[in-house]
């Protein structure tokens, strides 16, 4: 097929979006940490931009897109973007140039490396951080995006729907994270303190560039300018208001309206309406936006308070559990009306979509935790996972990076 | 010559200043401190639950003035940075042995 | 009409920067609030994207642009986005879904919302503002949006011009604000303390987000990729830069050229040439942003220092008087030779279009000063538009949202 | 020809894109400067969007892109925007109104003249600033603009390649740079000193949006949306991720993994990469990544600590040395395979390729450097380029524009 | 009464807290300081290369206790912010002449 | 001993700071304040017009020293300090009971 113009910029706009996420991200954690560890917990996701930005290009994407392997993995056809060119490429996107599909990919595989990293901010050596997230890109992510949405993916094969990435991105991420905590276990002194946030404006800043990122993650997937990309913007935006009111409105029964339960509300529903943008129809995202709130608010209670699991910045709470709603969800909610190529779920009376989408999240979920908890014991004995109690207590801004956020005249 | 230091409210700390000024107290050097006391801390809200804070802000003046103006000031002060709630913060009354204006010269009672 | 792929593209681009213009605009205005209002300052701005975001799918959107009954208001049809499809609606916005016609007319609904807040901060009660701004957007947005875009829409039918929201968004918020102000009073210790602006990074970061946004505001209003949307992309890009040159050049003769300065006279030129972007010739921008910055300029002297009106952020002289301004201008300035679809003003020849114009600023002056002033009374005698003297002294963060803005070790 | 839709949507977005480098571009310098010299930093660039943008449509557009002069600038044929209008240049990007053409290089304009400020914070006189940057928009920036991309300039004539400014907008930066850097002297106690940067978070949001606008900077200097476009996004963002790794890897040889220096290396990577996105294959985009890491890294060193010049803020080391280095690397690595437009280098046989490149960067810094040392010159003789010992002092927010950056009940 | 100020490592001061209010000293203002004495500074990042920064971030505890209480606090907070390292901080005892609890108006012993 | 606490302008710090170096009054604790004194304050732009702020930032040095180093330190801080413009500042001399250096337990004098 044609390369068709208007299709070209959409995937390259919703690239830049995508990468900005990333930023955004770094700011969105770092803001929630505390100030001698601001730095390094901004530094964890921006590393990405430019580490797993190269090995992406180098042999991420062959590994997750190349031609199939046994349903498994991808093969070495594209290594060092060898065939991936201005042309489309015959399976994918076949209205844009191959790079774009490329590149748009690459943005994914480099964000959902820096959600995880929240659950270990104030801890977790830099150098572990890295040697693992370049484990995780090659052993995790790829086989797992290449089984949802590589040509040939086994999961992709028995028909689970995942749009924009509930699973290859939320579900992987936030499990991941989880299999991280257990390992690394609780910062000093958790939960007897709970870090206070060190720049609020700075969390709300990071947000809103999610937001606006992840219209082009959502509606970007659609890969052509059309209506279903129209559909998923709305339905992105839709899910994104609807739990940012039902957090603020938990927040308040509990308490006072919360600026920071808004903010992680708007993030939780962005997470749970991803596998679902384009499958179902916007109007459903205001209830897959209300249950994502409580779901993902409660599992923080139950997390941090109950098991003292030390998820530092909630992502199994919110990427983990928000994933699992939303894939769920899309076997609820999801109607051919609005996407042909999709499928009918149980509100449309085929239970069996709901089935499905258990079986990829369960898959996940286990390949995942299994996945990360080996890859995370095997960097533990050949480096270490945790800084020294020494440099935790100095924070990991001077004692990793021999930076702080704030100098000047005094400090 | 006392040094008094007042640790009182942020909200408070204009119209301390205003009270000092229509005393004609006019120099002082404030700055941002944490204090706790009888004051517990207060609750704060995280995404989902709260946790609680025991180093509130305040406010804190130091003045250098003369032995007679002491009370006057400690009692402009107390007066105008108290709510009668607790956390009303405490003032302070410290020997200074020496002062110098810097500008000028200007050494001990001449220097305030 | 068939949907045009590009004109897509443009529109959900367009929707993603306005969407953008709400957390820039919180950070624009926070970080010229108090520290200890900082938080609620934000809030105030940022619970719009959710709570006016359902809204507008809910009935927002039908009241506005539902089928006209009366020229006053828009019929029930559009109820929960029902018959908004991925299909061109037949009266607006034809090349493009009608999906994303909606969600991006649901961003002005949205800003439009945050931008009064400017004038009530540090002082009004988080829950009269919610109720507030939910009725202000049931009885006064969406009827003066209908008036002026809805098809039948009595202003539209006198041939008011109005591209992309002088009279719907500036005026209308800019009015409301100054109803509001009158209704709340001033703060504490107005006008004896000016607030000192906590953070003006903040607010370049905010005022830099909203111009990059204002393009997709402007030019996106053209709802089609063509030289129209070019030509108000350009004119929005100039009178920001003339009037935010303008505006140092006063700043400068009063004084020292002031940083505050500039980005507030980039603000007034994007609000000024707003109704005008694509209505007249773009190097007519360069008078309209000149005169803007003299005309706000010199408006918050009269409001602030002679007539004493607490508007805390200046929302009536920047978005009132801008957005008046903008109105008379495009009536001025308005040329077929850029708009076959618009008309000609003044300068050629047509003085009625200035009358016209009038009319327009008139009617939705009137009708927001008396509606908002109805409905905050209203909301007064339900719940109390003011925090208490105490809440106020200890800062609306802490009392509206129990969260503040910097935490850490001490504080 | 007729207009494109995709193409018009397409630089109308990297148009936005590249503004909001400008504010970005604030904060990234903003954040390196002290305290006291924050709003003045960000001022630097900040006005550049208000003055530079009204004299770009004024008669910087004409002079660089009017009808040739002899190759070496342009006439007054476009003059205050006359003829240039809705229509499709005859000359340049056939395929978007001539507006948009106009608007998207005017945004360059804009931010090669705050590039420069980075070398002379914290101390050159705001009015001198502003009267040099007019000079120099006129004298420096509109002639080489139109050697480079002038229909009939004479750098064009010759076959040099420069894609999207790396001769153009950084060499000429950063050669300027230098030679105010020289004419300006050193800051107090320099090097005795060195500045501490105030607030390390806000150089990363500005690196974020600085890499997020040059997708827009550098794709969208392709013109038209297709596999040219997306090639150069592709270079682009490998680049950047390969000199941001590199760098990484040098500080941590050195002492640490620095965030500032993973930031500072994507900028340099996104220099370098500016002459060369549409030439090369993105591939190439890695090695050209590598390398100026490291010639960026230690010309710094060399610089700084070696010959004790007060570049304050790297411009001459990150833009006249990336942007050197870019220049050759077109000519190394430029192949016909990727843009049928441009030329075989090194690579492909033709070493010619690279001696033309040469003569560019050479004619474009020695013009550069001498035309800004006499404007210099001129300025400081007229009125003076420092600030006063004393303004120095106290610092130039308070001293050059009456404002500080964080107030608040105390300060 | 007395008024001691300690200057000590950020990263102790939770500890020290803790301390103090096992022996219920409860009271007390803390400030963000910079300081500098034997350890001198430490180096940080520059782009490429580095810079050392002399003045390194401390805290400041000031509590004004009786006269009777003065070692006892002095040796919880010494023994708690002890690292063995450079850059501890140091301890001083300062005489108070008066103090006032500004919610009731209590004077000296009373007002702490 | 005693303790000198000087207020004195932002952009002096590190000239004072050096000139103490010299004389090898090396350890200080420094901290952020604001103040007023005669120097009024001063006017800063609002988006129109401008407004007037009263406290000014300040930085205050504290060193404690032995008796006999007094006068050499507060001239050397003085000098150093002053621009003979309103605004430079003032010393205050405070008496010191005690000391203790925090990593060896040293007091007194030896702990200076
Ligand atoms: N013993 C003390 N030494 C130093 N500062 C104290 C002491 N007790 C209280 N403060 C300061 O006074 C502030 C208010 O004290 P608090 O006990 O909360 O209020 P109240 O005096 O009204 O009971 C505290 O936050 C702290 O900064
Ligand atoms: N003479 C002094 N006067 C005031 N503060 C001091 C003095 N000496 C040290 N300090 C403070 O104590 C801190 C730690 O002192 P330092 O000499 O580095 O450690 P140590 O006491 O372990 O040798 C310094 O950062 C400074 O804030
Ligand atoms: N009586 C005082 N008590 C405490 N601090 C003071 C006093 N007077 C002045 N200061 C501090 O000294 C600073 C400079 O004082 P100021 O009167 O402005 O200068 P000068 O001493 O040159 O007249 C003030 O900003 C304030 O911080």
């Amino acid at each position: 097929m044609a390369i068709n113009a208007a299709d070209t910029v959409w995937i390259l706009i919703s690239s830049a979006l995508v990468m900005l996420m990333t930023p955004g991200l770094a700011l969105f954690y770092g803001g929630m940490a505390r100030r001698s560890n601001l730095l390094s917990t901004i530094m964890m996701s921006f590393f990405a931009l430019g580490v797993i930005g190269i090995l992406w290009v180098l042999y991420g994407y062959s590994l997750a897109f190349g031609s199939d392997l046994g349903g498994f993995i991808g093969g070495f056809d594209y290594l060092g973007l060898m065939s991936v060119g201005q042309e489309p490429s015959s399976v994918y996107a076949s209205t844009v140039p191959h790079l774009a599909f490329m590149v748009f990919q690459g943005m994914f595989a480099i964000i959902t490396v820096a959600l995880i990293t929240g659950a270990v901010v104030e801890r977790m050596k830099f150098s572990a951080l890295m040697l693992f997230s370049v484990l995780w890109l090659t052993f995790i992510y790829s086989p797992v995006a290449h089984w949802v949405w590589g040509d040939g993916g086994w999961l992709a094969g028995i028909g689970a729907l995942d749009f924009a990435g509930g699973a290859v991105v939320h579900i992987n991420a936030g499990i991941s994270a989880l299999a991280l905590v257990i390992l690394l276990g609780r910062r000093r002194n958790f939960p007897k303190e709970v870090t206070e946030p060190n720049n609020i404006p700075m969390v709300v800043l990071g947000a809103g560039l999610l937001w606006f990122g992840w219209f082009g993650f959502n509606a970007g997937s659609a890969l052509t300018a059309d209506g279903l990309a129209t559909s998923a913007f709305v339905a992105t935006n839709i899910s994104a208001a609807s739990a940012a009111s039902t957090w603020m409105v938990i927040s308040w029964l509990h308490r006072r309206p919360s600026l920071l339960g808004v903010i992680t509300g708007a993030v939780a529903g962005l997470v749970a309406i991803t596998p679902a943008a384009g499958f179902v129809n916007p109007i459903a995202a205001i209830p897959i936006g209300i249950v994502v709130a409580f779901i993902s608010y409660y599992s923080i209670v139950l997390i941090k308070t109950k098991l003292n699991f030390d998820d530092s910045l909630d992502v199994f709470a919110v990427h983990g559990m928000g994933g699992i709603w939303g894939a769920l969800a899309t076997g609820i909610f999801a109607t051919l009306a609005v996407n042909p190529g999709g499928a009918s779920g149980l509100i449309e009376g085929n239970g069996m979509q709901v089935l499905i989408q258990l079986v990829s999240i369960i898959t996940v979920a286990v390949f995942a935790f299994t996945g990360t908890w080996l890859l995370g014991k095997m960097v533990d004995m050949v480096i270490g996972l945790r800084v020294s109690q020494k440099e935790e207590m100095v924070g990991l801004d001077l004692s990793q990076h021999g930076e702080r956020a704030y100098g000047g005249s005094l400090r | 010559m006392k040094k008094i230091e007042a640790i009182i409210r942020e909200e408070k700390l204009d119209e301390v200043k205003q009270a000092l000024e229509r005393e004609s107290y006019f120099g002082m050097t404030v700055s941002e401190v944490s204090g706790r006391g009888r004051q517990m801390g207060i609750p704060l809200q995280w995404r989902a639950g709260e946790y609680r804070v025991d180093l509130l802000p305040k406010v804190k003046i130091e003045l250098v003035v003369l032995d007679e103006d002491v009370s006057n000031v400690v009692v402009a002060i107390a007066r105008n940075a108290k709510t009668d709630n607790i956390g009303d913060g405490k003032i302070f009354v410290i020997p200074v042995e020496g002062a110098i204006r810097i500008r000028t010269g200007d050494v001990n009672e001449n220097a305030i």
